[in-house]
């Protein structure tokens, strides 16, 4: 088997073009096999009758955005954690005690998100206009005692 | 083709897209594009940890580099924030409609 | 899949081109590319070449994996944001949140049993699972990291959005989420991104926790169980081809019981030939566990009510997450522990 | 062969850079930022940075990135008039200058490095165990400090975007 | 495995301060969520005796200074002195900010959290002997103030400071970070020590060339942070907007421990290379004070007036930096120390007599205040007095050190242009004594409450730090000079 570093990514690289070339190909081909016909019906978008209301650009709803934030932050920890687990065995006792504090640290981040309700999504209906969750109920997150 | 490629084409890039992100932050008006520029700009100081890291044949390079990723990422947490409490306020995202505070 | 092909490659005209196209493009590349890293058996030696059954073997080859999935959001997200349309882009945005949420788990479950093996790259966490406890329990990853199996297992299961996950695509207002504007191709094109990464996540799983291609009992009994296993598989299928249910099948199913009969012959004739023995032993073990993970991936999509969105996300955040933080210390502490 | 490589990538990682520069619609300069990034994560490979490479992918491309379009799609950001009507004259004197300051320091990198040979794919490996076992002998302070970090960030984050106090 | 890394007991004591505080900011994050309303009030408590214990430990590590971590920490008296100014500064800044909270209906637990977190990152860049640390803990202060200047996030000012300042901090700090990658690269190492030995060796003349441009591009991260000259634009803007107890850390705090960090980086790490990087501190340093002074002048909003007040001051120390000398070390330690407490003061006095929503924040809004509340208007003449230099002020020495050093570095131009311009700075300090006092007092004064408790503190800390300064330097002028010998 090919032990030398760049043999080892040479393959790698052929994959990902035999992949990219299957994948243009599957988009292209249904783009020049099927019978192009256009007309007026086929062109409004798929609403099963009712014509879209309002603009495509609905306005956001903060939770989306908490949730990618939060995602990245502990993203984070995980990669540190690749390196640590791979040289867990020389580091014994110690290379515990390291993480413990890093992640202990970084848990009380994650209770204070949680505390502070970003996570849950009580009330998500899809249809009424997310900006902002004008839900009804309060959602005061400080009355909400830890589970 | 020659095998080797001199370490200071990396540098000439890095420097390169350096210059883009300086140039995009100029010139660009949207709030979010310039983030963007600023995140191509540490980018480009990554590449340039890597390089010198190979240069040094250690791995301190790739560590730093490491921590310039952390850092950035904390920081476009910490950014995307501020600019959606500036949309909630002003729901603009041009840098020009956001200088209340006159001379 | 040619029926959908063929059928008209309708591109609304209220859609921004390029990403229109560029989503399913995105999703299917992503899925074919982490095949490149998975091994499907140990080292042979083929005349005077030894190589090994996999296509490459990367150091850094779970990251990769990991790598790759993470990029996979995109496709999703692309696809809701690209057709202009309020339900799919609400439907894109949620099914991508939903990928971010489980990739944490994911991300945390993997690293488990690196801890125990120590490296980055899939022959050598296979390698580790090599040997047996007291005998006959196999040592793999699986019985000492339970836990992390179960988390990853889950977190496939919403990564992939496969039912009770697929809740963006189900709902009756988003009618089938971000897929409503795609037709015909493109609508495929998601589907078949899907099953290839359903069948990368099977495989991870089976690298990581079931030892890849050892077999799970000591070496005298496990090659006589494929022969077995297709001769029973052949024998059912003349049986049936005896008294049909349906008039065609008088000839179908008997050949498909000769077929199999055919393949258990192999396996008795490859017991004498070494090489070809270990080629196919390998490969059956492997592509047995991976079949068995993937039974248990539509036996669950059939039972299981789907989620609601905000149990699913809160079941991602406040069970999983924690749960695949707290094995991981309680595993680091053992091997502190252990290790001499 | 090396050189062939990272002639493709770095004109890949300079063409999708000026497009993030010159894109109008802000979704389109986050994709080409993304291509930087894939074309960087591949440089680093070759200078032997397989595990920066890869938590270049994870952590960039597929947290950093992921935010900031779900912030753009959320923000339905339109695209951009374009940018300020400076007159031709102003934008060909703007290219030009930034052509030429880049020569230059390309000039003074090439003039003032010293020699060293070149960089040869395998030249050097940077292993994740490595990375690692530096990481947690000599660099043991930057790490616990960085925990911090994110915590900041987290709070930050969570006390600007939270709906109510 | 080199074993010998383990940190052992006397690392942990060094870097006891930053346990200390981040301990609390945790604490006091968690108990945020399980306390009700009423217990909000004794978080600043908590606050502070988190403070209290920090400064005695700091004191306490200067007991057995030295390496420690790998030599990443270095704990010297230049170091100490740095981190004893820093938490001083935080704990001003809680006194001055409690009432403010309540004014403004902010009261949460967040903002004595991001306080800590800031101070910690202060006091880990004051002691940080490794450039990676350095851009970590400027990472950490700056990120924290970030939140706090948008703190209040339905004032739209706020927003505005908020976001001008993170665009260019982060820009700024793409500068920094390219600086250090060159260092690096020169050099082969981040470690300070390392990179002085380095630039010592007769290196070949590129690693010159390079070691300069990598100095001039940490120039710019730095210059950008202490808001000297050509990066001075975001300070007033962003001194305005932000809610006034931030403005009055921000001025204080972090630039405090800017100064610090620049000096440990520029006289240790590019001591060999001083006639590279002499030129544009020592231009930088003329630009900042005459942009600080002139445009002073003309300011009505007392926040930007002050901002461009803190900017001259930034000009003021980079004159001592320019100075290159022992002694200009010390006097722009000792100037940094008189600086905080006058321009602590003064941002008090604001954030007291602004009111609720900032309304009042106009020069001619003091009207009168002299008659209304003699002390307040005492005390705040005092700040005045002490930022022209009258002497008997900290301002004084503070300025009399820093000249004595420019001229000791035969900077005479620079001592001059210097002297002239506090000359005209004199003149807006001036006007403002003349309003509180002159005028008859307009609606603003004379609807204006006691002070609080916290801000009277503040004041009279301040005025006090302020007075000692004055009438007996040496004792600070001592501590500065020992210390500065480790530095230079």
């Amino acid at each position: 088997m090919p032990t030398s570093y760049s043999d080892t990514y040479f393959p790698v690289l052929v994959q990902i073009v035999i992949a990219v070339i299957v994948a243009a190909a599957l988009v292209a081909i249904s783009f020049l096999l099927g019978k192009h016909v256009k007309n007026r019906v086929k062109d409004s978008p798929y609403e099963s009758g009712i014509a879209p209301t309002g603009s495509a650009r609905e306005r956001f709803s903060v939770k989306f955005y908490l949730v990618a934030i939060v995602f990245i932050l502990f993203d984070i920890e995980a990669v540190f954690l690749y390196p640590w687990a791979v040289v867990y065995r020389e580091l014994k006792l110690f290379g515990f005690g390291e993480m413990l504090v890093f992640v202990i640290l970084i848990l009380v981040g994650f209770f204070y998100v949680w505390k502070k309700g970003a996570l849950d999504w009580s009330h998500e209906a899809p249809g009424d206009s997310p900006y902002g969750d004008p839900d009804a109920a309060p959602q005061s997150s400080v009355t909400k005692n830890a589970a | 083709m020659p095998n080797a490629v001199p370490l200071s084409w990396y540098l000439i890039l890095s420097a390169i897209l350096f210059g883009l992100g300086v140039a995009g932050f100029i010139f660009r008006r949207n709030i979010i594009t310039v983030f963007m520029s600023i995140e191509l700009m540490l980018n480009a100081v990554n590449l340039t940890f890597v390089t010198f890291s190979y240069q040094f044949k250690q791995v301190d390079g790739h560590i730093y580099s490491f921590f310039v990723m952390v850092v950035a990422a904390a920081e476009a947490a910490v950014g995307l924030a501020i600019i959606l409490t500036v949309f909630k306020n002003r729901s603009t995202l041009m840098i020009d409609d956001v200088n209340s505070m006159k001379y | 899949m040619v029926k959908l092909i063929t059928k008209e490659g309708l591109i609304p005209s209220h859609v921004n081109k390029l990403f229109y196209l560029m989503a399913p493009f995105v999703a299917v590349a992503l899925g074919l590319i982490s095949i490149a890293v998975i091994p499907f058996g140990p080292e042979i030696t083929i005349g005077p070449v030894t190589t090994w059954m996999q296509l490459t073997d990367l150091r850094i080859g779970i990251l990769f994996v990991i790598a790759v999935s993470s990029v996979g959001v995109y496709g999703v997200a692309l696809g809701g944001w690209a057709s202009n349309n309020k339900y799919s882009l609400l439907g894109g945005l949620r099914s991508s949140a939903q990928m971010i949420s489980y990739e944490l788990p994911l991300a945390l479950a993997v690293a488990a049993p690196l801890l125990l093996a120590n490296t980055l790259s899939f022959r050598d966490m296979v390698n580790y699972q090599s040997g047996y406890w007291l005998g006959f329990i196999p040592r793999w990853n699986l019985i000492p990291e339970i836990i992390a199996f179960i988390v990853f297992m889950i977190a496939g299961f919403a990564e992939t959005n496969r039912v009770p996950f697929d809740l963006p695509e189900a709902e009756n207002e988003l009618v089938a989420g971000f897929h409503t504007e795609y037709s015909s191709m493109n609508f495929a094109a998601f589907f078949m991104a899907e099953y290839s990464n359903m069948v990368t996540v099977t495989a991870v799983a089976t690298l990581l926790f079931l030892g890849g291609w050892q077999p799970p009992f000591p070496a005298p009994y496990s090659d006589v169980v494929p022969i077995l296993v297709f001769a029973l598989a052949g024998l059912i299928a003349v049986y049936h081809g005896l008294h049909p249910a349906r008039r065609m099948d008088k000839f179908t199913l008997p050949a498909t019981g000769l077929v199999f009969l055919g393949i258990a012959a192999i396996f008795g004739l490859s017991l004498f030939v070494p090489v070809l023995k270990t080629i196919l032993m390998a490969l059956f073990w492997f592509c047995g566990k991976i079949l068995i993970l993937l039974f248990v991936f539509i036996w669950v999509r059939a039972t299981l009510p789907r989620f609601r969105y905000d149990q699913l996300m809160r079941f991602a955040w406040i069970f999983l997450f924690p749960l695949a933080m707290l094995n991981l210390l309680a595993t680091s502490l053992i091997v502190a522990l252990t290790t001499k | 062969m090396t050189a062939l490589i990272f002639l493709i990538f770095a004109c890949i990682a300079v063409f999708c850079g000026i497009s993030l520069v010159v894109q109008t619609h802000p979704i389109a300069s986050a994709l080409s930022l993304i291509g930087v990034m894939g074309s960087l994560a591949i440089l680093y490979l070759q200078l032997g940075g397989e595990f920066i490479a890869m938590a270049q992918i994870i952590v960039y491309a597929g947290a950093i990135m992921v935010l900031f379009v779900f912030v753009i799609m959320l923000l339905n950001a339109g695209a951009e008039t374009p940018t300020f009507q400076a007159s031709t004259f102003v934008k060909y004197l703007g290219i030009v200058l930034l052509v030429a300051f880049l020569g230059l320091i390309s000039f003074i990198i090439q003039a003032a490095l010293p020699k060293t040979e070149g960089v040869v794919f395998g030249g050097f490996q940077g292993t994740a165990a490595d990375v690692g076992r530096k990481l947690f002998t000599s660099y043991l302070l930057p790490f616990e400090v960085t925990s911090v970090l994110i915590l900041i960030a987290l709070v930050g984050a969570i006390v600007l975007a939270r709906k109510e106090i | 495995m080199p074993a010998n890394f383990a940190p052992s007991a006397a690392d942990y004591l060094r870097i006891l301060p930053e346990i200390i505080m981040t301990v609390a900011g945790v604490l006091i994050m968690l108990l945020e969520g399980w306390l009700g309303e009423n217990k909000k009030r004794n978080l600043s408590v908590q606050t502070f005796v988190a403070f209290a214990a920090a400064l005695v430990s700091a004191v306490a590590a200067n007991g057995n200074p030295g390496l420690s971590f790998s030599n990443m920490l270095i704990v010297d008296g230049f170091a100490t002195f740095f981190r004893v100014l820093v938490i001083a500064v935080g704990i001003l800044s809680l006194f001055s900010a409690t009432q403010y909270l309540k004014r403004e209906h902010a009261e949460s637990s967040e903002y004595y959290a991001l306080l800590l977190f800031s101070v910690t990152g202060q006091c880990i860049m004051a002691t940080a002997n490794e450039l990676i640390m350095i851009f970590i803990g400027l990472e950490i202060s700056s990120i924290a103030t970030y939140v706090l200047a948008g703190y209040l996030r339905d004032d739209k000012r706020n927003n505005e400071a908020a976001l001008k300042y993170f665009l260019l901090g982060s820009f700024a700090t793409a500068f920094l970070l390219y600086g250090i990658a060159w260092i690096y690269g020169t050099t082969g190492s981040t470690n300070l020590s390392t990179i002085r030995i380095a630039l010592l060796t007769p290196g070949s003349e590129t690693n010159v060339i390079l070691a300069g441009t990598a100095a001039a591009l940490m120039f710019v991260g730095f210059a950008f942070k202490v808001s000297a000259a050509p990066f001075q634009i975001w300070a007033p803007d962003v001194y305005q907007g932000a809610p006034a107890p931030v403005t009055l850390f921000m001025s204080a705090g972090p630039k405090a421990a800017a100064f610090a960090v620049f000096l440990r980086v520029f006289m240790t790490a590019f001591g060999p290379i001083t006639s590279r990087w002499e030129p544009f501190v020592w231009s930088s340093a003329l630009l900042t004070m005459i942009i600080g002074n002139f445009a002073a002048l003309m300011q009505t909003n007392i926040k930007r007036l002050l901002a461009y007040s803190s900017i001259a001051n930034a000009g003021y120390v980079m004159v001592a930096i320019a100075a290159d000398s022992q002694i200009g070390v010390a006097a722009a330690m000792f100037y940094l120390a008189a600086y905080a407490f006058m321009n602590i003061g003064a941002f008090a006095v604001v954030t007291h007599f602004s009111r609720q929503g900032e309304k009042f924040v106009n020069v001619e809004d003091l009207a009168g205040l002299g008659w209304k509340q003699p002390v307040t208007a005492a005390l705040f003449s005092i700040f005045l007095l002490s930022l022209i230099g009258v002497p008997l002020t900290g301002g004084f020495f503070g300025k009399f050190y820093i000249f004595k050093a420019a001229l000791d570095a035969n900077l005479v131009w620079l001592t001059v242009l210097g002297l002239l311009n506090s000359a005209v700075a004199a003149y807006y300090y001036l006007r403002i004594l003349v309003v509180m006092y002159m005028k008859e007092p307009g609606e603003a004064t004379l609807s204006l409450q006691p002070v609080g408790v916290g801000i009277a503190a503040t004041l009279w800390i301040s005025a006090v730090g302020t007075l000692v300064l004055g009438i007996f330097p040496s004792v600070v002028l001592n501590f500065a000079t020992a210390s500065s010998a480790l530095v230079k």
